[in-house]
Order: structure tokens, then sequence, then C-alpha cells
């Protein structure tokens, strides 16, 4: 039985005595689809930033397929193979799509460290991130300064580069959060167009997207997981709809 | 489906190296120079150096984000480095350079990691505290620097063996204009490398850059070691073409210099530094030439002219005035 | 088009050589600090070049003098090398003046001696400057005489034991070496030693230091400016009293004295002039400079800027304004005249200058602070470096 | 011993005088954010000014300290109106740049009117000579800078964290568009909290005089150290400038008397080591 692509073990997090994650305890299988749901302030945001490294669990583990990272750092981790998106846009306002990608191309294809080797020489990180852009529909305006493109098409690039880092994991941080109806359309092709062999753990409200996608379903309420299955499982629980949808019984 | 092909992308990624016309008609012309101004090689001389100090720390400050207070650290170091080689027997130029940018390159390197671990307003105080503590430490070992006096007794063996460093200033342009223009080759193939680029990622978006598996810390160092590097070569350029070095190549003043040369440049242009450095010097010869007593008052005023104005400095004014003529010309 | 700028600059190049008639205008260029920590002095040396110009009137021998002013920002080589290059190739300068540093000096001294042009220095103090360079001449004084005059006047006075403070940097470490030297070889002692860096402003832990070593006298070294006044107020306040302090004259300097008030009173100072030194020759100077700056301070630099001009005019008149470089330098070792300190003339072996060196004590007369001559040692020499 | 008592003195009646000087930068630097290099030519306006009106119209010193504030504050206000208001949004490096052509033309300014010469402040009767406690001779003038140090600490801290003043203040800074939609005159705050910052100086500038001396090189002679005063104690805490300062203030005089010759190593190399370990500074808050 292969290990899994992404688990933790009793993972915790406190500030002080507010205990923002509690014993939390995933398993995320190779290539699996799964979504995390919760109530605003259920630890969501906290859980994904104690997987990149942003911050240091208090107690738990984390592991990337069966190896532990809880004391790798960021880069480190992503070089592994954990890749994430961002909710609010991160990017690189003044540079173009295809030079952030080919940031993260090059990082990966180990061209990093010789200062004086020309980037425009090395027309395989330029042919590769040109067509990672196409891939997520960004061809037309990979040239063009980040800043000057659609939030929509931002979070294009957004996934297109997490993908450049070629990942085991991904994570998404609520992809569609803020995406116009019109723009979406291309959102959800991108997504239904990622590679079968990386697991995915998105984090989303828009439950279309959620049941669409997502083989499993992990609640979170106050930093502890209330319950996991699947979509139906999950959406015939009381329990589920009591908490998080706030309606009465069954 | 898309406009763009991948040859078009190409070809962009060619275009954004290639060289402006203001590259070409800096180089062009601070070569002019040496025919145009027989009198003024010193001057022009110390332009170069100056330009080649203020470009090192265009690549730290206009590329990475990284500002400095205490920038002059490495170049004096690197004047000092290549001052004491020369006052203690070997006068080789070339190895002089060499020997005062790995000085500095040294003192980058080391103190990369300090700087790499603090962000924002502190990063101007602990380069300021770490150029303070080398101009006191300087300036507390007399027996080795000259202290306040400056270091004497530095004596040039002829460059290649041919050229005396005579007095006009001859051998001491060229050599300076040689070495400026090599280093300025090598910092261009630098901010031109995916190195390069993960600087500009530092400062487009720094918290971002980890999430691509990118070290931050790494590229810092980096970054730091070629910058300080450059900064010791032009200081010890300077301790080679004047033939002493003063404590103020390690001072305060000289930090504030590079960051007006820069700024009155352009930040991020890489040839801003020249272009800066070169009409900081000329301005305050010129002033202090004409009024050598109240000279820093127009000076102030026109740093604070300019910084009302002008923020892109001259270098993106002058990018707007090509690309205007470049429209006019042949309008699309 | 580079051919052609080449023939141009090549032509401009020829014209400026041929134009070496006699009716050329005589430059001088005279580097001094305007701006930095010792303006002071450049704003002394313009009234002393106006002075000049009153008494000797704007050309010599025919030749219109032309003084070329630059400013070398305080103690900054690299500037005062650049200024000095382009003086001597651009400017075409018959002749070098000024020099307020000891660093600016030795930029500038190589260029003197490899272009054959004279340079008058009227205040770098350090003794080692003039072997190696021919073509220099001080006019000023060094740190070295004025300390071994101090030493002989200690062991008159029979001070035992004596602790050195100076600032930290050539001159400084000449003096404090030539007083040891000299006073223990009149078999005193020294109590203690400290260096203070140019920098510093707060001198308490010095001071505090001196007071545990309780000498019977201070020797005192520091650079004229603004720092002297401060270390002299702090002194009394750490209730020592001034008039144990034994000093070259820079630390009561006119520029400052006033700023030391009482805390100067009682110090006795070893100096090449003093404001109130009575002689026909200085009160006449001080009536022409009080009426050019009425509110600026006579000390010497002026009086020393007033020489090295007066000596280029003997000069200059002497070969009716056809110079030659190693002519002109016979003539300066041979200057001798009454200059406003007194009677000065060039010591021919070493190009350095002989002066009275006069002792003087800080008192208050009709409400005011100055300097009063109470002995002095004629034809002083620089004895050399004790280092 | 007794001699380490007066040493010691020294040392805080030095850190008082940085304190004087950097209160008001941390207030224009620290609290509102603005790169001022300028802060220090403000102080030398205050000294020149009491310096001039004691000397030559013969004020008594304290109220031609107090004139000094004022006129300080006058111009602070005058260049926050013309200069510094446009460049609040603008980045650090351009706020520099500006604040430092400001005092390339104060230093050629003074020495046009006032001349390069050292100018000297002329100290009452009852601020001169020492004070005989026991076995110790204290000075009155330092004593006078330490008690008027302190007042001015309670008074800064009170004003700006129990008044609603200073509570303003505090929130423009932090968030200059909410505050400003709060109905709060943010632009006429600013011009406030500058005109006191630079008054601090000012009456710093006036008070350090005897102690620094004076001439027209002063704003770039202490840029350093004020900055350094600042930055180490905490951007925008004055009672980490006030730590930050004494910490200093007793170094450099102690540091000079045990080993004179390292000198002002031992303050630079103290200040690297703390804003490394603590880069918001001993007080300040992690941003």
């Amino acid at each position: 039985m292969t290990a899994p692509a992404l688990e933790t073990k009793a993972l915790c997090k406190q500030f002080g005595a507010l205990k923002v994650t509690n014993e939390v305890s995933l398993r995320l299988k190779a290539g699996g689809r799964q979504a995390l749901i919760g109530p605003n302030g259920a630890g969501k945001s906290t859980l994904i930033n104690l997987l990149t490294g942003v911050l240091a669990p208090s107690s738990g583990s984390i592991l990337l397929e069966g190896a532990p990272i809880n004391r790798l750092t960021t880069d480190q981790r992503v070089a592994l193979g954990l890749g994430r998106t961002f909710q609010i846009n991160a990017l690189f306002p003044h540079l173009s799509p295809l030079e952030s990608i080919m940031l993260a191309v090059a990082r990966r294809n180990g061209r990093l460290g010789r200062p004086l080797q020309a980037l425009h020489r090395e027309t395989d990180t330029t042919d590769e991130a040109f067509a990672l852009a196409c891939s997520v529909g960004l061809g037309r305006d990979c040239l063009r300064p980040t800043a000057e493109l659609a939030y929509g098409r931002q979070r294009l690039l957004e996934i297109a580069l997490a993908l450049a880092g070629r990942p085991r994991v991904l994570l998404l941080d609520e992809p569609a959060a803020g995406v116009p109806a019109s723009e979406s359309f291309e959102l959800m092709q991108a997504i239904e167009a990622l590679p079968r062999d990386v697991a995915i753990l998105f984090i989303e409200h828009d439950m279309d997207l959620v049941f669409r996608f997502a083989e499993t379903i992990t609640v979170l309420v106050a930093g502890t997981v209330l319950c996991e299955g699947t979509p139906g499982e999950i959406a015939g629980d009381s329990e589920v709809r009591r908490v998080y949808l706030g309606v009465a019984g069954g | 489906m898309s406009d763009i092909t991948l040859d078009l992308a190409r070809i962009m990624v060619v275009n954004r190296a290639r060289w402006t016309t203001i590259e070409v008609a800096f180089w062009i012309a601070a070569a002019a120079g040496y025919f145009l101004f027989p009198a003024k090689l010193v001057l022009l001389t110390q332009m170069l150096i100056g330009g080649l100090f203020a470009m090192s720390l265009d690549l730290l400050l206009g590329y990475g984000g990284i500002a400095s207070f205490g920038h002059a650290a490495f170049f004096g170091l690197g004047a000092y480095a290549a001052g004491l080689l020369a006052a203690h027997g070997w006068g080789e130029p070339l190895s002089g350079v060499l020997f005062g940018g790995l000085a500095a390159g040294g003192l980058g390197l080391a103190f990369s990691s300090v700087i790499a671990k603090v962000r924002g307003a502190a990063v101007l105080m602990v380069t300021l505290c770490i150029g303070l503590l080398l101009f006191e430490a300087a300036s507390r070992m007399p027996w080795l620097t000259g202290g306040d006096t400056g270091l004497q007794g530095i004596d040039m063996w002829p460059l290649l063996g041919l050229f005396e460093f005579d007095l006009f200033g001859r051998t001491a342009f060229w050599y300076a204009y040689a070495v400026a223009f090599l280093l300025y080759l090598a910092a261009r193939r630098y901010i031109h490398s995916p190195e390069g680029l993960a600087l500009k990622g530092i400062r487009e978006n720094h918290d971002r850059v980890p999430m691509l598996g990118v070290s931050t810390a790494r590229r810092k160092m980096i970054a730091f070691t070629i910058s300080a590097t450059i900064a010791g070569m032009a200081g010890a350029l300077l301790a080679q073409t004047t033939q002493i070095v003063a404590l103020e190549t390690l001072s305060f003043e000289r930090s504030v210099a590079a960051l007006i040369m820069l700024t009155v440049g352009g930040l991020g242009t890489l040839i801003g530094g020249f272009i800066g450095a070169a009409t900081f010097i000329w301005a305050r010869d010129v002033l202090s030439a004409l009024n050598p007593v109240y000279w820093m008052f127009w000076l102030g005023l026109i740093l604070i002219a300019l910084m009302l104005t002008a923020r892109g400095g001259l270098v993106g004014a002058l990018t707007l005035l090509t690309n205007y003529l470049a429209r006019e010309r042949h309008p699309r | 088009m580079i051919a052609r700028i080449v023939i141009v600059a090549a032509a401009m190049f020829a014209a400026c050589i041929s134009a070496r008639a006699d009716d050329r205008p005589l430059k001088i260029g005279w580097l001094m600090s305007y701006t930095g920590p010792g303006a002071a002095a450049g704003a002394a040396s313009d009234a002393a070049i106006e002075v000049f110009f009153k008494t000797f009137g704007k050309s010599v021998a025919g030749r219109k003098i032309e003084i070329i002013r630059r400013d070398t920002t305080g103690p900054a080589p690299d500037v005062a090398r650049r200024l000095a290059q382009e003086l001597i190739v651009g400017e075409k300068v018959d002749f070098l003046a000024g020099m307020d540093y000891t660093p600016n000096t030795m930029a500038v001294a190589p260029l003197s001696t490899s272009a054959k042009v004279p340079l008058l220095i009227v205040n770098s103090a350090t003794s080692g400057i003039l072997a190696k360079h021919p073509f220099a001449v001080r006019f000023g004084f060094t740190t070295t005489e004025m300390a071994q005059q101090l030493a002989t006047y200690a062991s008159k006075q029979q001070f035992k034991s004596v602790y050195t403070f100076v600032h930290e940097y050539e001159p400084g470490l000449d003096a404090e070496a030539m007083f040891i030297r000299e006073f223990k070889a009149a078999g005193g002692a020294i109590a203690g030693s400290v260096r203070a860096p140019l920098k510093a402003t707060d001198f308490s832990a010095y001071i505090q230091r001196i007071k545990d070593a309780n000498p019977d006298a201070v020797f005192v070294f520091m650079a004229a400016g603004e720092l002297p006044p401060i270390f002299l107020r702090q002194f009394k306040e750490a209730g020592l009293d001034p008039a144990k302090i034994i000093g070259i004259g820079d630390i009561t300097d006119e520029s400052s004295l006033p700023a030391a008030g009482d805390a100067a009173l009682g110090v006795v100072t070893a100096f090449h002039y003093t404001q109130t030194h009575e002689s026909v020759a200085n009160s006449e100077f001080a009536r022409t400079y009080k009426s050019i700056a009425p509110d600026r301070p006579l000390n010497f630099m002026p009086v020393v800027a007033y020489d090295v001009l007066k000596a280029i005019y003997q000069v200059v008149e002497a070969q009716k304004g056809e110079l030659n470089p190693d002519r002109t330098m016979e003539l300066l070792k041979q200057t001798k005249f009454e200059s406003p300190r007194g009677p000065i003339s060039i010591d021919p072996a070493t190009r350095d200058i002989v002066q009275t060196v006069y002792f003087r004590k800080v008192e208050k007369r009709d409400g005011q602070i100055v300097n009063v001559e109470f002995a002095s040692t004629p034809d002083v020499k620089d004895p050399g470096s004790a280092r | 011993m007794l001699g380490f008592v007066n040493i010691l003195l020294g040392g805080i009646a030095y850190g008082f005088v940085l304190f004087l000087m950097a209160g008001g930068l941390s207030i224009t630097l620290g609290l509102m954010g603005f790169a001022n290099m300028a802060h220090a030519a403000l102080a030398m306006v205050g000294g020149y000014t009491a310096a001039l009106l004691i000397g030559k119209a013969g004020w008594p010193f304290l109220a031609a300290v107090v004139m000094a504030g004022l006129t300080a504050a006058l111009t602070g206000a005058i260049l926050e109106r013309t200069l510094f208001r446009r460049l609040y949004q603008a980045s650090e490096l351009e706020q520099v740049l500006l604040t430092i052509g400001v005092v390339y033309a104060a230093i050629a300014a003074a020495t046009y009117l006032v001349g390069p010469e050292q100018m000297a402040i002329a100290v009452p009767a009852w601020l001169d000579g020492n004070l005989r406690i026991g076995p110790v001779d204290l000075n009155r003038y330092r004593l006078f800078l330490i008690v008027t140090g302190l007042v001015l600490l309670v008074s800064l801290v009170g004003l700006i964290e129990h008044t609603t003043f200073g509570a303003k203040i505090r929130a423009a800074v932090f968030n200059r568009r909410m505050t400003a939609s709060c109905g709060i005159d943010v632009d006429k705050l600013y011009a406030l909290a500058f005109a006191l910052g630079s008054a601090l100086a000012g009456i710093g500038g006036a008070l350090s005089v005897k102690l620094l001396g004076l001439d027209p090189n002063f704003p770039i002679k202490f840029l350093t150290e004020l900055l350094i005063v600042v930055s180490v104690g905490g951007l925008g805490s004055l009672r980490g400038t006030f730590l930050a300062a004494m910490l200093f203030g007793i170094i450099d005089v102690v540091g000079k008397y045990l080993l004179p010759e390292i000198g002002a190593f031992i303050i630079y190399a103290t200040a690297l080591a703390l804003l490394t370990v603590r880069p918001q500074g001993l007080v300040g808050r992690p941003r």
C-alpha cells in the first residue's frame, strides 16, 4: 500500500491558550481529490500555513509521501513536491506571467545558482513555461505585466505557478474566491485538467465546486475535524448540516 | 487559439536582455569624454568609479529591493585591501583589483546571513551599523590604515607592464573604463540570468518566492556577495588611481552619495547608476568651483526638486524620450 | 566621427601650450576647506587674500594675479588630489598653495613633485612631508617644534609628572612622541597618555583618567576647530584647573577662544602667532584685516596665508614674471621677511619655516578673553619626527 | 570609586542629551513613519536661536530655550507643509534623499547666516559649576539635563499614550484611511505631530549646545547617532528611545573610560547585535 501523498498526525497549533489547530489527523491518498470545508475561523488557513511551513506546529507531525517535513523550510517543502495557491493573489506585479512561471521552472531544472548563465540562452525554460501558460489558458496575455491582468486570469497564473514545480500534492486555497461567473468557466476547466497523479486538497466555500470535484470531504470546525466522508455521506450528515449550514435537524 | 506563438515568446525574452540606446550612448560618451575633456581625466575616472559603485548598490536596491545605508563599507574595504597590497610591495593593478573585490565579497558574504534575516527599515539600520563599525575600526588602527591621515605609499606598477600610471591620469582613465565596462557586462549577465530573475522576484513579492521552492536566503547571499565584490573593486580602482586611501571611502556620506546617484540616475536600470554618478559628480564639481563656500545649498535644492518631481530618475525620463522619438519616427 | 573629435581636441591642446608668453596671468591654485569641519579655515584665508590684494595690488611684474579657489571639503585626499590634478593640467597654475590638512598635503605633494609646480603649505603640521618633495615649502608650523618648546618649558617649571592628551592623527601622534622624548630627556616623568578620535565630542571619560592620574600638568594637542572649547569646558566642569594645561596654540585659537570663555583662563600654549602680538607689521595687518572682515576672528590662518602670497609675490617679481620652477625654489629658499607673526625665514636645507615660537597665557583683558605673550624662543626650526 | 560615579553620571547625562534630541525623531520617524534625516538640522535651528537670543539679545536662558523650541516647530511645520507632506506615501528611500537635500541646504544656509565659527551658549550662574552632595560633586548642568529629560519623558509618554491627541496620531499612523473616514482631519493632525517633533528637536538642540558644541555641520555629525538610538530603541516607542539613549550614553562614556583605544566601536557593535536579535527594537512590537 503506497504511503499517502500527505498525512498529518495529531497536528496542533496554539497561540497562548487558544488552540487554533486541535489534534488534526488528515490522510490525503496519492492522486486523491479531497476538499476541506468549514465555517469561517475554523482554522483552515492556519492548517495550510502549518503544512507549507509558514507556521511551526506546537505538536504533531506532517509527512509528505511518508517522509516527515516538520523541520524543512517552506522552499524545501515546495522543492519536495508540495505546491499551493493563494486566496488573495500574491504574484509579481511588474513581471509577466511568462517570467513568473520561468522562475519556478528554472528552480525545478536546477538553473539557479549560476549568476552568469544567460536566461535567454536556455530556450527549454522558456518553452516549458510557455507551454504551461497555454495549458491553463494564459497563452494570450503571458507577456503583459501581471498587474494588468484581470483578477480571474491571475487565479489561473496562481495554478500555473503551483504546477510549474511539478508538485506531488497541491493545496488550492479557495481557488474560485472572488472570480465572477463569466471567468469561472476557464478556471473550472483548468482545475478539471489537473493531472491525475497529483493529490489535491482544496479549501472551498463554493459547494458546487466541492461536490463536483471532491472524492472525500473533511469538515473542520473550531480547529478540530468534525467528520470525514464521501460527498454523499457529508451531504446527508445532520451534524454537518447543523454546524455548517445552521439549519435545524434532518 | 492564442495569437502569441512560442517564437514570439522566445523573442520577447531575448529582447528584454537587449542593449538599450541609453546604455550604448553612455559608454560611447564616456570614451569620447577622454578626448573632449583632456584636463578633466581624473574627474571622469572618478565618475566611472562612482558609477560602478552605484551600480553595485543597484543590484541590491533596484533589483532586489534591499536598501543599504552602509554600502561604503564594501567600497572602503576594497580600497584599503588593494591599497595595503600596493603599499606593502605588490603594486600589480589587476591582481590588486581582484584582491579588493575578494576582500569586500567575503565581507558581503559574511554579513548577508545577518542582513537576510532582517526586513524593512531595520535593513537600513543594520547596514548603517556595519558601515559605522568598519569606519570606526579603520580610524582606530592608524598603524594599519593610516587612520585619519589616510593610507600612503601606494605606488602602482605599470598596467600590464606597459602603461605607466602618470600624472595626467591617461592610463588610470582607460584602466577604470575597462574594469567598469567588464563588470557592467557581468552585472548585465547576472540580472538577465535565472538568478537575476529570482532577485527581481524578491523585490516584487518577498514572501511568494519561497512558495516557488526558491530559497530567499540563498538568493540574497549571492546578490550580496556579487554586489559587495563589485563595490570592493570600485574601491580598489579609486585606491589605485589616486594612490591614497582615506577614511572617507568607508563613510556614511559616501553610502548616501551612492543612494543619491542611483536615485538621480534611475533605480533598477543598471545604467542608471552610471548616469546618476556622472551627473551628480559633475554637478558637485561645477557648483563647488563656482561657489566653494555655499555649493551645498544648491546641491540640496537640486536634490529636493528631483525627489519631488522625477521619480523615475534620469533614465526613466530618457527612456520616455527615446520611446517618444521612436514612436515619432515610425508610428505603428 | 571619432577621428574628427580627436583632431579638434589635439588642436585645442596645442593652442594652450603656445600661449606661454609672459603676458599670461599668474595663476595660483588655492586648495582650502570651505565646507565640512574645517570651513572656518577657508573663510579666514579668503579674507587674507583680500588683504594681500589691498596691500600688493592685483598684478605682479605685469602679470595679472589670478587665485583659483577650490574646496577640498575637509580631510579628503582623493578630492584634493583630483582638484590639484585639474589645476595643474587644466588651469596650468604656476603655484599651488593652501593645504590645511595633512592627508590632503600628502595626496597633492607627489603631483607637485612630478609636475614641478611649487607647493606652499599653510597649515598641515606633520613634519615628514618636505623630505621627499623638493618643490614643497612649509610656511605653517609643525606640532613637533611646538611640543619640543613645551617640553623645555615644562622642565623649567619643575613639573615632575605630565599627562599627555592628543587627537589621534598624524600631527597628534608626532606631538605626543616628541613631548614625551624631550620631557623624559630633561628628567621629567609621564603620568600617562590617552588619545581621542577626531570625531569624539564627549571627553568626560578621558578627563576622568587625567583626574585619576593627578599630574602636575597636562600636555594637550587638538586640531583647531569646534572641539577644543568643549574639551576645556568639560575639563573645568570636572573640577580641574585649566592653568594646569600646557598645549599647542590650536586649543586656544582666537576662532574658538570665545566659545571656551572662562574655561580657558590660565591655559599656557606655544604657537607661532598671537593676535595681541605687539609689532608694526601685526597692527597694520590687523587694521586692514578688520576693515575687510570685521566679525571674522584674526588667528594664525589668515596670517600664514598672507605670508604665502607675499612670498609668491616676491619670487615672481624677482624673476620679472618669467618663471622657472627650479629658480623659483632657489628664491623661495632665501625667503626672509617680517611677518605679522614676527621675523620668518625658510631653512634652505629642509625648505621648512624658521620662526619665533611664542609662549602665551590666556587672560581676561578689558572684558575680552585673549592670549597674552609672556616669553618666546627665536629662530626655531622643526626638530623632525620623534617616532 | 569616586571617579566611577562621575563617569556614570557623565554617561547618564550624555544619554539624556541623546534622548532630548532623539525624542522628536521617535515621533516623526518612529510614530509617523516619515524618514526625516533633517531632524538634527531642526535641532541646529533651535541651537542657533537660543545661542543668538542669549548672546546677542540678552534673553534669559530658559526663555531662549522655549523660543528655540517654537522656532524649530515653525521651521518644521513650514518644511512639512511645503515638502514632506508630498512624500508621506513615498518610499523610505525617497523620504531619506529629500530630507538629506534639506540637510545640505541647512548646512550652507547656517554657514551663510551665522558663519562657520563655533557658537557657544552662556549658561546662567545657577546652572554653572558643580554642586557638592556628600563626597560627590555633581555638575549642575548635567543634573538640569537629567531633570528636564525626565520631565520631558513623562509628559511625552502621557501625551502620546494617554490623550485623545496621542490616540488620534497613533490611529492615523496605523491606518490613515480608516482614521480619515472617522472624520479626523489627518492632514492637520500630521502637521501638528510634526511640529511637536520639531519643537522637541529645537529644545534638545538648544540644551545640547553646552555639551556638544554648535557649528553648521551639526546636522551631519549627529545624524547617525540619532538614527541608531531611535531604531535600536524600537521605532515608534518613546520608552524604547529613552532606554536606547541611556544604554548608548552610558556605554559610550564608560567604554571610553575603561577602553579608550576602542572608543565608539563598542556602541556600533552593541547596536548591530541588538538590531539583528531584535529588529523591531528593544521595546518595539514585532511587525
